[in-house]
């Protein structure tokens, strides 16, 4: 579904912009290559700084890269103007990290989960809005509150809801369990789990997380600094770790048991 | 290296600012219908009296052409002379500068004074009546522009319980042999408190009339800063350390609560300067406001033109310091 | 054992009336590290908050004790008070980007409360700065003490704030989730460091968490915490073998762990909170609530 | 969990009732004012001039808050003053408004080369001092309601402009704004129907703020003998006229400058007010 090739991301570094001269440049992404075949769950994890973050935005041609190519649905999507882009966003989706700030709190959730479909031309939204509210557990009610009206969790499920009322092919979650409680937690990735399986879908699961990678995901991407440290499939990785880094990582995770070894 | 550059196109913006300024205030003036030069003879002049008129202040050329005279002029510090008064605009402007700049500079220190009490009183007393109080007054005085505040104060202190002059910037009669027209900082230097209890009995009135909204302001934009600033972990940290309110407030709150307010401030000077245009008129004080205003009624081109230019400069002048007392202030600039 | 620190019967309530503590009692003691356990808003922040001094305006102390070193801290004046409280408690505290004041420079920042409140001599004060920021493993600490907070590494000024917490050799030290704003591989060495520190000057700690991988590496013993009550207080290693309360085991279920990718992620079952909140409710009753 | 947040519900402020009141107060004395008027604000009359208010000894029935040194009734040229202060709040506040929240969002929101020339005009306004150039244009353009509202349109679209900008910039970066790209909404779409509704409650505060100074500004034109012909009654003209003979008519003065006062407040306490109440997030 996705090919991503050699894909490059920077930004001009304004604060030590020379008098005269273009400003050198901060290399967000450096040179990454993978594949996402339809119907993978695939986890991208990093620490802070790693660029994680951005290689979604760019994924979803949110930020236009600056090198290399991105191919979605085998069309070349890397420097699509916008309004060529519109009609493909109904098949890729993203839910965000930061109910706060992903769901406008002048909007109902009603309206916050219809409009994708709106834009897209739908027809029948309330129906669609009704159904994805079941799909992720909510009460029809909710429709008529606003975000600050609900807790972390289900301020979350909306986010979930929104992406997948368009039923695309393929949704990008960008460190949607960061912000909650392990139960709510829990919740909200079982629910994740279940869709996918149900709705056929690709995701890209964007965490700092092994843990909640390892339950998830059946392919791992592993990002330093910018740059692929290590690619493989969920079992493999974890059963035999190849890059430095992403033992140090693993090492480093407190596991709730008193017994592990730990230094 | 990026402070240099900093600065540099600072000063560059500052130029194009002011060189916008100059065009806009050149084609609003010559919109003017009537003629200048027209209201300055006696009835009966001849046309060819005012056509030579007209020559001599440049009336004749195109509005460009006139703008490249003038521009030139000016890079040679030559604005100009005024129509109504016949001197050049350049010492008229001058002559009247400082006291224009002695009221702002008052006001601005009361305004710091007043405000910066109330900020500090209403964050020692969050959430309590006394910061209710504090923000209803606040609320109401920033409401409520300079103009009507000189109006007000006129009434109270002027007429209802006359301490205050509400006239002219000193009395007359006073001897003053004083070589700058900056009155109230040489009166400071050659210790003449009578002529300085003159001035600030003429000046105190204006002066609290432009400084009522201001001090609002910082009242306001400090102590939320204060209050944001109380909530972060090394403020938590110096209380668990023993130090009690007060101490913590000024200072370890203080000094970082200063930094954003300190640009909004800068901004909210260069207001109250722009607000001494009506309150010297009010206050018939000599400033460069109030000659302003006559310029204006009397069509004096010349003269308008020079002082506008003059509080734009002031205005990014303000501006600009402002700036560099940001990056002094602030270490994470001063070491960048 | 004597406990440095020994809450009995703690309540804080938001102004108002809501309760946010209800009941809270435990003890630290010399060279023990004491968990505090519970999902955001289960009060566990606001015990270390009642101990300091720092509660938020709007929430006061309305019932219990807290012996600090053999004093009933309630029973003091405020400003004694805050004195002893300065003179044996310290706080590591969430965030080390707001934890620095900065506008100063890192030396005075350690070494001020030694002069100001315990009456040190500079040089002294100096001399002991240099010597902690050496133990908390940082390079050249005569440069970082002139250095301004924003010229360091987030985990720098974790291993200072550590560094100063240690200044003033405190009985007790509350550290309110230490480590959730840095990356894993940071939190290790922090974690770590926090934990050296803790046994070689033999301090009373009490850690403040949401995550039992942490509580799992660092604590001795520890109480879970619901809606600001403690369900349940126990041994570090009994608990993750055999948690008595449900919520225990539910939370427990709950943890993500990779080493357990089938049996992990349970979220917490409905029948579990209903039997947490009634016996809140319960206990309010019984209060007089 | 539990959340000890609860439903607050905010009372309508006192402040909204009195400012609201004071406003629909002065509203309706514009809407009836040949009626309610005691006396023919124009008439003058040499034998009643400088009567003071009902309550002081030598008062004249039918003048009850005096007369000025013309002999013309306060009360009456304050009511029928009141039309041309609402007028000029109504057209210039909106006209401002309208202008200077489009300037603001799309300098904000499409940043660029929008933004760039707009924040230069900003930049370029600020350097005047509003009030100087007020006159100026009043000068140019000649006395009168239009000159009045195009002057006050003129030197003070900046206000909206640079305030708005400011919050189309931070709503912009939110997520809200990328989920909306996501979901494929066009730029335009996306200011008008995400962020708009966001900056509303700051749009209707500076509004009626905005309408407190086209009052004001109108005032200080009076008194500079810049607004309206001489013969219409208008706040700052009284004003002007009460501050030369105050010391021997104080009420010339002063009942004027009350209803200024009151007006200017209640302007500003009513768009404070009502952004509360627009709020739903309480965060």
């Amino acid at each position: 579904m996705y090919q991503v090739r050699d894909l490059r991301l920077s930004f001009p570094d304004m604060t030590r912009k020379p008098l005269f001269g273009a400003a050198p440049r901060i290399e967000i992404l450096r040179g990454l290559s993978f594949d996402v075949s339809k119907g993978a769950v695939l986890g991208i994890v990093g620490g802070s700084g790693s660029g994680k973050s951005t290689l979604g935005r760019t994924m979803l041609r949110l930020l236009e890269p600056t090198g290399g190519s991105i191919t979605f649905n085998g069309r070349d999507i890397t420097h699509l103007e916008e309004d060529a882009l519109r009609p493909m966003r109904a098949q890729m989706q993203m839910i965000f990290q930061d109910p706060m700030s992903s769901l406008n709190p002048r909007r109902q959730v009603g309206g916050i989960i219809a409009g994708p479909l709106r834009v897209q031309g739908h027809d029948g939204i309330p129906a669609k809005v009704t159904e994805a509210l079941d799909m992720v557990g909510l009460p029809r009610s909710f429709a008529n509150r606003y975000p600050h009206e609900l807790s972390g969790g289900q301020r979350q499920r909306v986010g979930i809801a929104r992406a997948i009322a368009l039923r695309p092919e393929f949704i990008l979650a960008d460190e949607i369990v960061s912000g909650l409680d392990v139960s709510s937690q829990a919740q909200v990735l079982n629910l994740l789990q279940e869709l996918v399986r149900e709705l056929g879908l690709t995701l890209a699961f964007i965490s700092h997380d092994m843990s909640v990678i390892r339950r998830l995901c059946d392919q791992i991407i592993v990002l330093y600094q910018g740059e692929i440290v290590e690619q493989a499939q969920t079992a493999d990785l974890f059963a035999a770790p190849q890059a430095e880094y992403t033992r140090t990582l693993l090492d480093a995770i407190p596991l709730p048991d008193p017994d592990q070894v730990w230094a | 290296m990026t402070l240099l550059r900093n600065i540099l196109m600072r000063l560059l913006s500052t130029a194009i600012t002011l060189f916008g300024v100059a065009v806009i205030i050149f084609v609003v003036i010559r919109v003017v219908p009537g003629n200048p030069i027209a209201m300055m003879l006696p009835p009966g002049a001849t046309e060819a009296d005012i056509a030579r008129l007209q020559a001599q202040y440049g009336f004749d050329k195109s509005i460009f052409e006139q703008f490249m005279i003038w521009l030139r002029g000016v890079v040679q510090g030559d604005f100009g002379t005024s129509i109504s008064l016949r001197q050049p605009v350049s010492s008229l402007v001058l002559n009247r500068l400082p006291a224009t700049l002695e009221l702002s500079i008052v006001a601005l220190l009361i305004a710091v004074v007043i405000g910066g009490t109330m900020a500090l009183t209403g964050t020692r007393w969050r959430n309590t009546r006394k910061e209710g109080a504090i923000d209803v007054s606040t609320g109401m005085a920033l409401s409520i522009p300079d103009f009507l505040w000189g109006l007000v104060l006129i009434l109270l202190f002027g007429v209802l319980w006359p301490v205050f002059h509400i006239s002219g910037r000193i009395s007359p009669a006073l001897d003053i042999d004083f070589t700058t027209n900056f009155y109230l900082f040489e009166a400071l230097l050659r210790l003449r408190f009578d002529v300085l209890g003159d001035l600030i009995g003429h000046m105190f009135m204006p002066a609290l009339a432009l400084a009522i909204p201001l001090s609002a302001i910082i009242a306001q934009l400090l102590k939320q800063s204060l209050k944001e600033t109380m909530h972060l972990d090394y403020v938590t940290l110096s209380r668990t350390h023993g130090y009690g309110e007060h101490h913590v407030i000024t200072r370890d709150a203080l000094p970082n609560a200063i930094l954003p307010t300190l640009t909004l401030v800068g901004v909210q000077f260069t207001f109250l300067i722009g607000g001494t245009v009506i309150i010297e008129r009010l206050f018939s004080y000599e400033g460069l406001g109030n000659m302003a205003i006559d310029a204006v009624i009397n069509r004096d081109l010349p003269l308008i033109q020079g002082i506008v230019i003059l509080f734009a400069l002031i205005f990014t002048l303000v501006n600009l310091a402002v700036d560099m007392l940001y990056v002094v202030l602030n270490p994470r600039l001063r070491h960048a | 054992m004597n406990a440095f620190l020994e809450i009995r019967n703690l309540c804080v309530t938001l102004k108002g009336g809501a309760p946010i503590l209800r009941n809270v009692s435990l003890s630290v003691s010399a060279g023990q590290v004491h968990g505090l356990v519970g999902e955001s808003g289960a009060g566990k922040s606001m015990i270390g908050k009642a101990v300091l001094g720092t509660l938020p305006r709007a929430l006061a102390v309305t019932r219990g004790e807290i012996w600090l070193d053999g004093v009933d801290l309630q029973t003091l004046r405020p400003a004694e008070r805050r004195r002893r409280i300065g003179a044996s408690a310290a706080l590591i505290p969430q965030d080390p980007l707001t934890a620095l004041n900065p506008a100063r420079r890192i030396g005075p920042q350690i070494t001020r409360r030694l002069v100001d409140i315990l009456g040190w001599s500079r040089a002294d004060a100096e001399a002991r700065a240099l010597e902690l920021l050496a133990e908390v493993q940082i390079p050249d600490p005569a440069r970082v003490m002139r250095s301004y907070p924003h010229e360091l590494s987030g985990g720098m000024r974790q291993r200072i704030l550590i560094a100063a917490a240690f200044a003033a050799e405190p009985k007790l030290i509350i550290a309110d989730e230490p480590t959730t704003a840095l990356d894993v591989t940071v939190q290790k060495q922090i974690l770590r460091l926090i934990a050296d520190m803790q046994t070689r000057h033999g301090t009373a700690l009490l850690f403040v968490t949401h995550d039992l991988g942490v509580v799992s590496k660092v604590c001795d013993t520890l109480s879970v915490l619901y809606a600001g009550k403690v369900v349940e207080e126990a041994q570090m290693r009994r608990f993750f073998m055999h948690p008595i309360h449900p919520y225990s085991a539910a939370l427990l279920a709950a943890t993500p762990s990779y080493k357990d990718p089938e049996g992990s992620l349970t979220p917490v079952p409905q029948s579990v909170i209903d039997q947490v909140e009634r016996e809140v409710t319960d206990h309010d009753r019984r209060a007089g609530l | 969990m539990r959340d000890a947040r609860g439903d607050v519900k905010r009372p309508i402020g006192l402040r909204l009732w009195l400012s609201g009141g004071w406003l629909i107060l002065l509203v309706l004395a514009a809407l009836l004012a040949p009626w309610i008027a005691p006396q023919d604000p124009l008439a003058q009359d040499l034998f009643t001039s400088r009567l003071p208010p009902f309550w002081e000894a030598g008062a004249e029935p039918g003048y009850w808050l005096g007369s000025d040194s013309l002999g013309r009734d306060v009360l009456s040229r304050i009511i029928h003053g009141a039309r041309l202060a609402l007028i000029v709040a109504l057209v210039a506040g909106t006209l401002t408004c309208v202008i200077g929240t489009a300037l603001g969002l799309i300098a904000g929101y499409y940043r660029g080369w929008p933004d760039r020339i707009i924040s230069r005009f900003v930049d370029i306004w600020m350097a005047f001092p509003p009030v100087l150039f007020a006159i100026l244009l009043i000068a140019v353009l000649g006395t009168g309601l239009t000159s009045i509202i195009i002057a006050i349109v003129v030197i003070d679209w900046t206000r909206f402009a640079r305030v708005i900008r400011a919050e189309a910039m931070t709503q912009g970066a939110m997520d809200y704004v990328a989920s909306a790209q996501v979901a494929g909404r066009k730029r335009m779409g996306t200011m008008l129907t995400e962020i708009l509704p966001n900056v509303l409650p700051t749009i209707i505060a500076l509004l009626t703020l905005e309408m407190g100074i086209a009052v004001i500004v109108e005032a200080i034109l009076s008194f500079v003998n810049l607004s309206i012909s001489t013969d219409s009654p208008t706040w700052g003209g009284m004003i002007s006229e009460g501050r030369t003979s105050v010391h021997q008519a104080w009420w010339v003065l002063v009942f004027p400058l009350i209803t200024l006062f009151l007006t200017v407040l209640s302007f500003s306490q009513l768009g404070e007010g009502l952004k509360d109440r627009f709020d739903p997030v309480l965060r």
